[in-house]
């Protein structure tokens, strides 16, 4: 498979969002404002390319040499954590206004599933390096399209009063499932 | 034996690995030196940089009234900030308006100082100081309203305080929660409060655990709700534990306005829930100034008093009872509810809206 | 009331408000990947139910017994190497006990680690409370969390194939694909907590009259 | 300075909890090792059966490696048993919602399958999970597998095919590739096995 196609299919036919259901309570949580929204995707996208790339190395050159692959779990979410923590602290000092767009969410990012798993299946699709590099990259941005989209059709829920007992989680999570079914008309696309 | 030594150096190695790096970073990257911080343009303060405002204020004894514990979810710690704006956040985006943040306001607990910056903030809030003290006593006064009697050991010359205002109280780690002070009498050393228990509430669960010889810690006092010193004739509607604040706005009027007329509009749900009604009587009869208007929501058959309540909500009595709307002033404190139906009947009678103050909880 | 009663009335009201009051899914819309992933069988809900309980009890005791020790610059490290110790430990014990189910759960097994409600009982709970008090919490969270899960796999199973646990019921079922993925499963939730909603505002209504005093 | 003592108590604790977590995981780890080198000796059991030899459980393993040969490639296992040309492959391969784990024996002489096993699948129940079956499983006993297997819906007549699950033709598909993969890597290893 060629790295373009690797980047489609895992921003669109298979978008981590709306067909694996990951990092779903920052989606439903953070998509209220537009601006939130980009500023979470571009936080997910930057984060999930730097980790899993670091992870990769870790997996292919420490973790299976030495026949630890048990402890993938624990290495990855602690590489997560601390490259998060790393960065920002660098973002912070070096771009403070990209630092005031996401971050705030730079913290939230460790617990968002999508970061933690497109390294487990990086592992489970037996990537290349830069294979994994393309499909983290898709990932994310297929997380950031998923997000910004959600919030731009939340600001028109502003005008439209939904189901009184659905709520404002409820009517969102309909949305996701809305989605979900217009992605699915791109399945063929890739095939 | 390899299967326990080789995992353990793996591990080791990427945790300290990573410690190292954070560590390394925080010290050669994160550091801003020292900042000047300016407040009012009169006080200057020199504060590390890399802490947030509202930590650096708090240092510099300037407290700024917050109930989220620096969470950035309350938006009281709002101050402006009129050199070295930094960008807003999308938090504080959510909590001030758009117009306000072009003003430069931004919430203190959210803005971290990376450079020498300039803040205003209220006068009377650079007034504000910590406070210790000890319980003296702890009452029901109803089934779900204690009232606390606090002794003020520091600092020694106590507090000075607007009738009406209120204090907030340290009731966790990094979580204060607001009393409006109840005081009868105007003492330096010595402050009441009324809290009513809500179930599962932090600030009231842990206030009514406290027993007498407790320590408290508290600051204040705060707020815009207090009593003006214009020659208006006082009304003051209260529902509820909103009673607290009314009680330093009434005494004081009666001792130091000896033309000020006071109205008390006071509503609750039973006969249970009322409390001080025998104290209002008495200082009704005292004071040709002064009128009572209690009201029940719901009058029962085998209450134990003589006295001849008004049924309904509190608007009803206000309905009934107030003249010379024109001419008065209001000080409402209670649930929403109350105060909304309160004040359109307060206007509805004349009284001008600029006159009318409330405190919603 | 003395003190002990008190603790243990706050930890029984803590328990019951996590399961039903502020239910991790249905109030608090967390740990929504997982539940929605894994409910396509009932057998699959189940076995994540008990493995989410499970580490959220066990690892919020452990941080709330070490929680005057934690540094605070490595905090959120010290959780998640807690965390996904459990973790590991379940997805070990999973392939010795229940190698096909296991296999089912694949990667989101791995995931429980950032599953929300984790982070958020720790963050929330632990941190601030000791472990007795901090297990009960996050047992009610688990359980709330456990109910969910099986609600919407008994459903989902039911509906894809006529059966449940793997077992056909319902002989020449007509198999109903759309609940089986991504959509379907975000519109049977949002009927879920549709439901929800509604029992709970008829459940408000009768607290609030029972309430009102003879 | 206090910052500095504050720093290395927090490593001592971090590297403390390390050690004692990766102690932990490293126990539970060789007990799952264990269990697991238990399942592969049964898996190692059952071929032997299946190649016609009785057990002597003292000699097994030496018996064993001493007269089947192991290639790996990939997830794929496959023991040949040159004596009397049989083969059993062991297969993994994704099905519909997740990995099938397939033993198949097969005459490589007479490129015949002589048995087929499921050994795990979690495909839909009453659809896809009907390939566990015996009735589907029965018909790849003595099928030619010299061209391609092929499971289809409806069948033209040709060898090498076999009836496929009404309602699950992903299932179906997807079983149909794992086997015609396993076979062509078998060929090539097989080609060279059977040279010398």
């Amino acid at each position: 498979m060629s790295l373009a196609l690797i980047v489609l299919a895992s921003a669109i036919t298979n978008n981590i969002a709306l067909t694996y259901f990951l990092g779903m309570c920052p989606f439903i949580a953070i998509s209220k404002s537009l601006r939130g929204a980009a500023g979470m995707g571009l936080a997910v996208t930057v984060v999930v390319v730097i980790t899993t790339t670091v992870n990769y190395f870790a997996y292919r050159f420490v973790l299976v040499p030495l026949r630890l692959e048990f402890l993938a779990f624990v290495v990855f979410i602690m590489s997560i954590a601390g490259i998060v923590q790393m960065l920002e602290i660098l973002v912070e000092r070096y771009f403070p206004s990209l630092y005031s767009i996401f971050g705030i969410f730079l913290p939230l990012i460790t617990v968002n599933c999508v970061i933690l798993a497109v390294s487990l299946f990086m592992v489970l699709r037996e990537y290349t390096f830069w294979g994994t590099v393309a499909y983290s990259f898709g990932s994310g941005l297929g997380w950031m399209i998923a997000i910004t989209a959600m919030a731009g059709l939340r600001k028109h829920l502003a005008f439209s009063s939904p189901v009184k007992n659905l709520g404002d989680a409820g009517i969102t999570i309909v949305l996701a499932g809305l989605m979900a079914l217009a992605f699915l008309g791109f399945q063929g696309m890739l095939a | 034996m390899t299967a326990f030594v080789i995992p353990l150096v793996v591990m080791n190695g990427i945790a300290v690995i990573i410690f190292a790096l954070i560590m390394l970073l925080k010290t050669f990257v994160a550091s801003y030196g020292s900042c000047q911080l300016v407040v009012n343009g009169s006080k200057t303060f020199t504060v590390q940089g890399g802490t947030y405002l509202n930590k650096a204020l708090f240092e510099n004894k300037v407290y700024l009234p917050s109930a989220c514990g620096g969470k950035g979810t309350c938006g009281f710690c709002k101050v402006q900030v009129t050199e070295g704006i930094p960008d807003p956040l999308p938090v504080e985006e959510i909590l001030i308006n758009y117009k306000d943040i072009r003003q430069g306001f931004r919430l203190s607990c959210q803005t971290k100082l990376r450079s020498d910056i300039s803040i205003e903030i209220p006068e009377e809030l650079l007034s504000i100081r910590e406070y210790r003290g000890v319980i003296r006593s702890s009452d029901y006064v109803t089934r779900d309203i204690k009232r606390i009697g606090i002794h003020i050991d520091e600092p020694k010359d106590g507090l000075d305080f607007k009738s009406g205002q209120y204090l907030m109280f340290k009731v966790g780690e990094g979580e204060t929660r607001g009393y409006s002070i109840a005081s009868t009498e105007r003492r330096q050393d010595e402050v009441q409060i009324e809290v009513k228990l809500i179930p599962n509430g932090l600030g009231s669960s842990y206030l009514h655990s406290l027993a007498e010889g407790d320590e408290l810690t508290f600051f204040g006092p705060y707020g815009q709700f207090y009593l003006r010193d214009t020659s208006h004739k006082v009304i003051c509607v209260a529902g509820g534990v909103g009673l607290a604040p009314m009680k330093p706005i009434i005494f004081e009027t009666l001792l130091k306005y000896p033309d000020r007329d006071v109205e008390l509009y006071y509503g609750v749900r039973t006969f249970e829930d009322l409390y001080d009604h025998d104290m209002f009587l008495r200082l009704q009869a005292n004071h040709p100034r002064f009128h009572y208007f209690p009201t029940l929501e719901k009058l029962e058959e085998t209450v134990a008093s003589t006295y001849a309540f008004t049924q309904g909500f509190v608007n009803k009595t206000l309905a009934a009872n107030l003249t010379d709307g024109d001419k008065s002033e209001a000080y409402l404190c209670g649930p929403p509810l109350m105060i909304n139906s309160s004040i359109k009947e307060l206007v509805e009678k004349g009284v001008p809206e600029i006159r009318i103050l409330y405190d919603k909880f | 009331m003395s003190g002990n009663g008190i603790r243990a009335s706050k930890g029984f009201s803590t328990f019951v408000e996590n399961i039903w009051l502020s239910n991790p899914i249905f109030v608090m819309v967390l740990g929504v990947c997982s539940s929605l992933a894994v409910t396509t069988k009932l057998a699959n809900a189940l076995v994540m139910g008990i493995s989410v309980t499970f580490v959220l009890c066990i690892s919020s005791f452990i941080i709330s017994l070490v929680r005057k020790l934690i540094p605070e610059q490595v905090r959120l490290i010290v959780f998640m190497l807690i965390i996904s110790t459990f973790v590991i430990t379940v997805d070990l014990v999973l392939r010795i006990l229940v190698p096909e189910v296991s296999k089912g759960l694949g990667p989101y097994i791995g995931l429980i680690i950032t599953n929300c409600n984790l982070m958020g009982r720790a963050e929330a709970f632990a941190i601030k409370n000791p472990p007795g008090l901090s297990f009960l919490d996050s047992l009610g969270t688990g359980l709330g969390y456990t109910l969910v899960l099986l609600v919407l796999g008994f459903l989902r199973e039911l509906i894809t194939s006529g059966s449940l646990f793997g077992i056909v019921l319902l002989r020449n079922w007509t198999s109903w694909n759309l609940v089986s993925i991504a959509p379907g499963a975000f519109f049977l939730l949002a009927s879920i907590i549709i439901v929800f909603n509604m029992l709970k505002r008829k459940n408000k209504t009768a607290s609030v009259t029972a309430d009102k005093p003879r | 300075m206090s910052e500095k003592k504050g720093s290395l108590s927090a490593l001592v604790f971090l590297v403390v909890l390390t050690s004692l977590c990766t102690v932990f995981l490293s126990f539970t780890n060789t007990m799952y090792q264990g269990v697991k080198a238990g399942r592969q000796r049964e898996l190692r059991m059952k071929i032997w059966e299946d190649f016609d030899n009785d057990i002597d459980l003292t000699a097994f393993d030496r018996e064993f490696s001493e007269a089947v040969s192991v290639k790996e490639n990939g997830k794929n296992i496959y023991y040949m048993y040159a004596p009397r040309h049989l083969a059993a492959l062991h297969m993994i391969g994704p099905g519909l919602w997740g990995d099938i784990e397939l033993l198949m024996l097969i005459d490589y002489e007479n490129k015949m399958i002589n048995k087929l096993y499921v050994l795990s699948q979690i495909e839909t129940p009453g659809l896809g999970a009907r390939i566990s079956e015996q009735p589907f499983l029965d018909q790849f006993s003595n099928l030619d597998y010299s061209k391609t297997v092929r499971i289809e819906k409806e069948r033209s007549g040709k060898p090498g095919e076999v009836d496929a699950i009404s309602g699950a033709t992903k299932t179906s598909k997807s079983l149909e590739a794992i086997i015609n993969a396993g076979l062509k890597t078998f060929a090539s290893f097989g080609g060279k096995e059977a040279k010398p």
